[in-house]
């Protein structure tokens, strides 16, 4: 029943996904409860998946009870199993927040919108468990059309643009990939990780082969994931969503596809293979460049959630700098980077969706000017996840960088360092201002109807817990990291 | 070199058409153009795929069940790239989707002309 | 409105264009073709009926919510048949692991679950087919 | 100028694509690495473990039905994308 656990929740999750069209038009709000309950349920398994990993090694699945290089094979390992709880846990808190947001929707909208909150949640999890590289390339491209799909949601018409062009790109990086698994297969003849890693390693081939299945995978993922020069998308899609989107889009999609890439990067040329190919360096270099770019436009932005979109650009660079320094050290903190990250990226956008709409839909960064005395819990959230995102002591955000530090220190690249202080600094000349904003800026007061914002309180108090108290978690994200680069 | 990519002859076209649909995409505004480019770039890599399958003298993998020594190519990357092509046209079918939308919402299919748009709107 | 012949040619071409359909999908599993091929070619039969006869006439015969329902009734269908395996104790979307029978090679009724689930496959991709057509050309 | 870009980016590409056409296994060699037991055991065994005499059939629906079923999800993803594209949002061409 175990071995057939990570396959359910897939599954369950897809089943519903298909039904809530059908459901929505006479039981509109049991599907909405449905659907957070479910993926609430999903982050339970997760957990006992994790559990389970870390215990008693990895979950091996054989479809159709055929075994790896014949059929399909899907792996928990506690990196997997990690990474899938955290991403059940922060959908399931934004599927709490969604009913708030779809309150003058039609019926058959929510329905569509849900199917595809589900569906785009089952492919992350099928993505990370898969140990198989076609049904990797399969299941990136049910989570970008649900991704394209709930960027286009909403009726102003940049958003069909941004959807748009989002599409084209990420096109463009599944060709790359797909190419790029291409090329494995022509030259080890399988598709399982393991099998075809092995058959690299083996085989004699020209370093032009090895070289250019790195970068088609690196050009493609790098797109979907948003570094530095590829990242043309981002800003005008996350932006654009709703705000529910937005939350997941920047908070969880981007990071699968990084965590993703290192794991068909190590799976396919473990830590030494890539710092032989330059591979590693490579990626230093472009998420040191994600990291300064992303920080400075983010600083020259005055709409909201354009800012945050530049911002993840930013902490996007932060995982694949840990993933690129590679060790135990680097490793973990870009995995947990991941993990606060989802949480501070949807408080922020789920907590200033709610100033936007306060302000009748301006997103314009002086609609902060004091809601801090109008609405204090959603913003004293807000401010508790900007001032993590600058990486204080005691909130969460500190511990990766930390983490980076180390890594930078101990590999001998003595710019990472001042990579991550210079972000810092940059991250705090464009979120203090804003923090001191909403407690001290002046606004005339007037009456809010509706204080709440659900899901939020339960994504601030993870947050703040996870800040006190990091170490569990980076012991954990320590064997992950472990089972990642062995 | 040269007579390594004669044989390979199959490999070198997928290349070439790569290439062409990846400018296309990005050199063109028009989105129809654009849409056109992404389905010519996939056409490329189920070339590269199907053709790194094929056998010489193999015959397609439908058994003959009376007749038990032949060679048949390699039916795996036909597998896959049969999922591949459903893919494509999905892809296809909502990039149309959303070029149909933005033609009723801006009248233009011309990117440049919707940055234009775009741009005043924020001015 | 189209003129005489082609509303003749089609009406003639159309019963055997949709028969052709339905023989790929049975015979995916003994010939080229199969759930994804012999779908789409219904799909685009019909796709050919509103082109020759109007949106109207083919709303009329197939309504939208019924190529809706198909579609979901398809996919689900798919996921259901898998279910059967991991109900039996095994694997999901076992075949012939989990006790089916596989009937003899080379006859129209055979291989077990793989013919149930090319026509539920051949379902859905003629109604996807069709919703999708529905979708672009409807105005709303 | 957005041409030039196009090429700037293009060209490298193509270089590398045409490097690697030279450096692949033979194109129809019986002896490429991707005819190991993997095909072999789908050609030779296919017809007894999964029942259809068409191996792709056996391969998509029976060896990789998994594959399969992510790919009708694809195919009513990207429906329900566009009924939301479409009919979720109004027309209002300005």
């Amino acid at each position: 029943m175990l071995d057939n656990l990570p396959v359910i929740i897939v599954v369950s999750l897809l089943m519903t996904g298909f039904l809530a069209p059908l459901f929505v038009g006479k039981f509109r709000r049991t599907t909405q409860v449905v659907a957070g309950m479910l993926t609430l349920a999903a982050a339970g398994a997760s957990a006992v998946l994790l559990y389970r990993a870390l215990n008693t090694g990895p979950v091996y699945t054989a479809l159709g009870g055929w075994e790896a290089p014949w059929g399909i094979e899907v792996v928990v390992t506690p990196l997997s199993a990690f990474i899938m709880l955290v991403l059940t846990t922060i959908v399931s808190l934004v599927m709490f927040y969604m009913p708030h947001e779809q309150e003058d929707w039609p019926n058959q909208k929510v329905g569509w919108y849900i199917t595809l909150v589900l569906l785009l949640t089952a492919a992350l999890l099928g993505l990370t468990m898969s140990n198989d590289l076609f049904n990797m390339y399969v299941f990136l491209e049910v989570s970008a059309l649900a991704s394209f799909g709930i960027v286009a949601a909403k009726k102003d018409r940049n958003a069909g643009d941004a959807a748009l062009k989002y599409l084209v790109l990420a096109t463009i990086g599944s060709g790359f990939v797909l190419f790029a698994i291409g090329i494995t297969y022509a030259v080890t003849g399988y598709l399982n990780l393991g099998f075809a890693s092995q058959a690299l390693a083996e085989g004699q081939f020209h370093p032009i082969i090895t070289w250019i299945i790195a970068t088609f995978f690196l050009v493609g993922f790098g797109i979907k994931a948003g570094l530095f020069p590829l990242h043309v998308w981002l800003p005008d899609a996350h932006s654009s969503a709703p705000t529910s989107a937005s939350a997941l889009l920047s908070g969880v999609v981007v990071k699968v596809y990084a965590v993703v890439m290192a794991r068909v990067f190590f799976g396919l040329f473990g830590g030494a293979g890539l710092e032989a190919l330059g591979i590693s360096s490579l990626i230093r270099i472009a998420a040191s460049l994600s990291i300064l770019a992303g920080s400075a436009f983010a600083l020259v932005q005055t709409d909201i959630k354009r800012m945050l979109a530049y911002s993840t650009v930013a902490q996007v660079g932060y995982i694949f700098l840990g993933f690129g320094l590679g060790g135990v050290y680097g490793v973990a903190a870009a995995l947990y980077h991941v993990f606060i990250h989802g949480l501070m990226k949807s408080t922020l956008f789920l907590s200033s969706g709610k100033v936007v709409e306060l302000r009748g839909g301006s997103r314009d960064i002086s609609g902060f000017n004091g809601v801090g005395k109008l609405l204090p819990i959603p913003m004293a959230a807000f401010t508790l996840a900007a001032l993590s995102m600058v990486g204080l002591p005691i909130l969460a955000g500190f511990a990766t960088k930390w983490y980076l530090f180390d890594a930078g220190l101990s590999a001998g690249i003595y710019w990472v360092p001042v990579v991550v202080i210079i972000s810092s600094l940059l991250n705090a000349a464009y979120f203090l201002p804003i923090v001191w904003r909403v407690w001290f800026g002046e606004t005339e007061a007037h009456e809010v109807s509706n204080r709440r914002v659900p899901g939020l309180i339960p994504l601030a108090l993870i947050l703040a817990v996870v800040g006190l108290i990091p170490g569990p978690i980076l012991r954990v994200l320590e064997e992950a990291a472990v089972w990642l680069i062995s | 070199m040269v007579d390594k990519l004669i044989g390979n002859y199959p490999y070198l076209i997928a290349a070439l058409i790569f290439a062409v649909g990846c400018y296309t995409v990005l050199s063109h505004s028009n989105l129809m153009r654009k849409v056109i480019g992404i389905n010519v770039m996939e056409t490329a890599v189920f070339l590269f795929f199907v053709a790194s399958g094929n056998v010489l003298g193999g015959q397609p993998p439908i058994i003959d069940l009376n007749n038990s020594d032949v060679i048949y190519v390699n039916p795996l990357p036909s597998a896959l790239i049969l999922t591949g092509i459903v893919v494509s046209v999905s892809v296809t079918a909502l990039a149309l989707g959303l070029v149909v939308r933005i033609h009723r919402q801006f009248g233009t299919i011309d990117a440049d002309e919707i940055t234009e748009i775009r741009s005043n709107d924020n001015a | 409105m189209p003129d005489m012949i082609l509303r003749e040619i089609t009406s003639l071409l159309l019963p055997f264009i949709q028969m052709y359909g339905i023989y790929v999908v049975m015979h995916g599993h003994l010939s080229p073709g199969g759930g994804f091929a012999g779908g789409m070619i219904l799909g685009v039969s019909l796709i050919l009926y509103i082109l020759v006869f109007g949106l109207d006439s083919c709303l009329r015969k197939v309504p939208h919510r019924l190529s809706s329902f198909l579609e979901s009734f398809g996919t689900l269908w798919y996921a259901a048949v898998g279910l059967v395996g991991l109900l039996r104790g095994t694997s999901f979307l076992m075949n012939k692991g989990a006790g089916i029978d596989l009937g003899t090679p080379g006859e129209l009724f055979s291989s077990g679950l793989i013919v149930v689930i090319t026509i539920g496959v051949g379902i859905k991709v003629a109604s996807t087919m069709l919703s999708l057509f529905y979708t672009l050309v409807e105005e709303d | 100028m957005r041409k030039f870009l196009a090429l700037l980016v293009v060209l490298p590409c193509l270089v590398a694509m045409i490097m690697l056409a030279a450096e692949l296994p033979p194109y129809a060699d019986p002896d490429n690495p991707t005819n190991n037991e993997v095909p072999t055991r789908y050609t030779e065994q296919g017809v007894e473990e999964a029942g259809a005499t068409n191996i792709v059939t056996d391969i998509i629906i029976d060896y990789r039905a998994y594959d399969t079923l992510i790919e009708t999800t694809v195919l009513f993803t990207a429906l329900i994308a566009v009924m939301l594209t479409l009919k979720g949002a109004g027309n209002n061409h300005a």
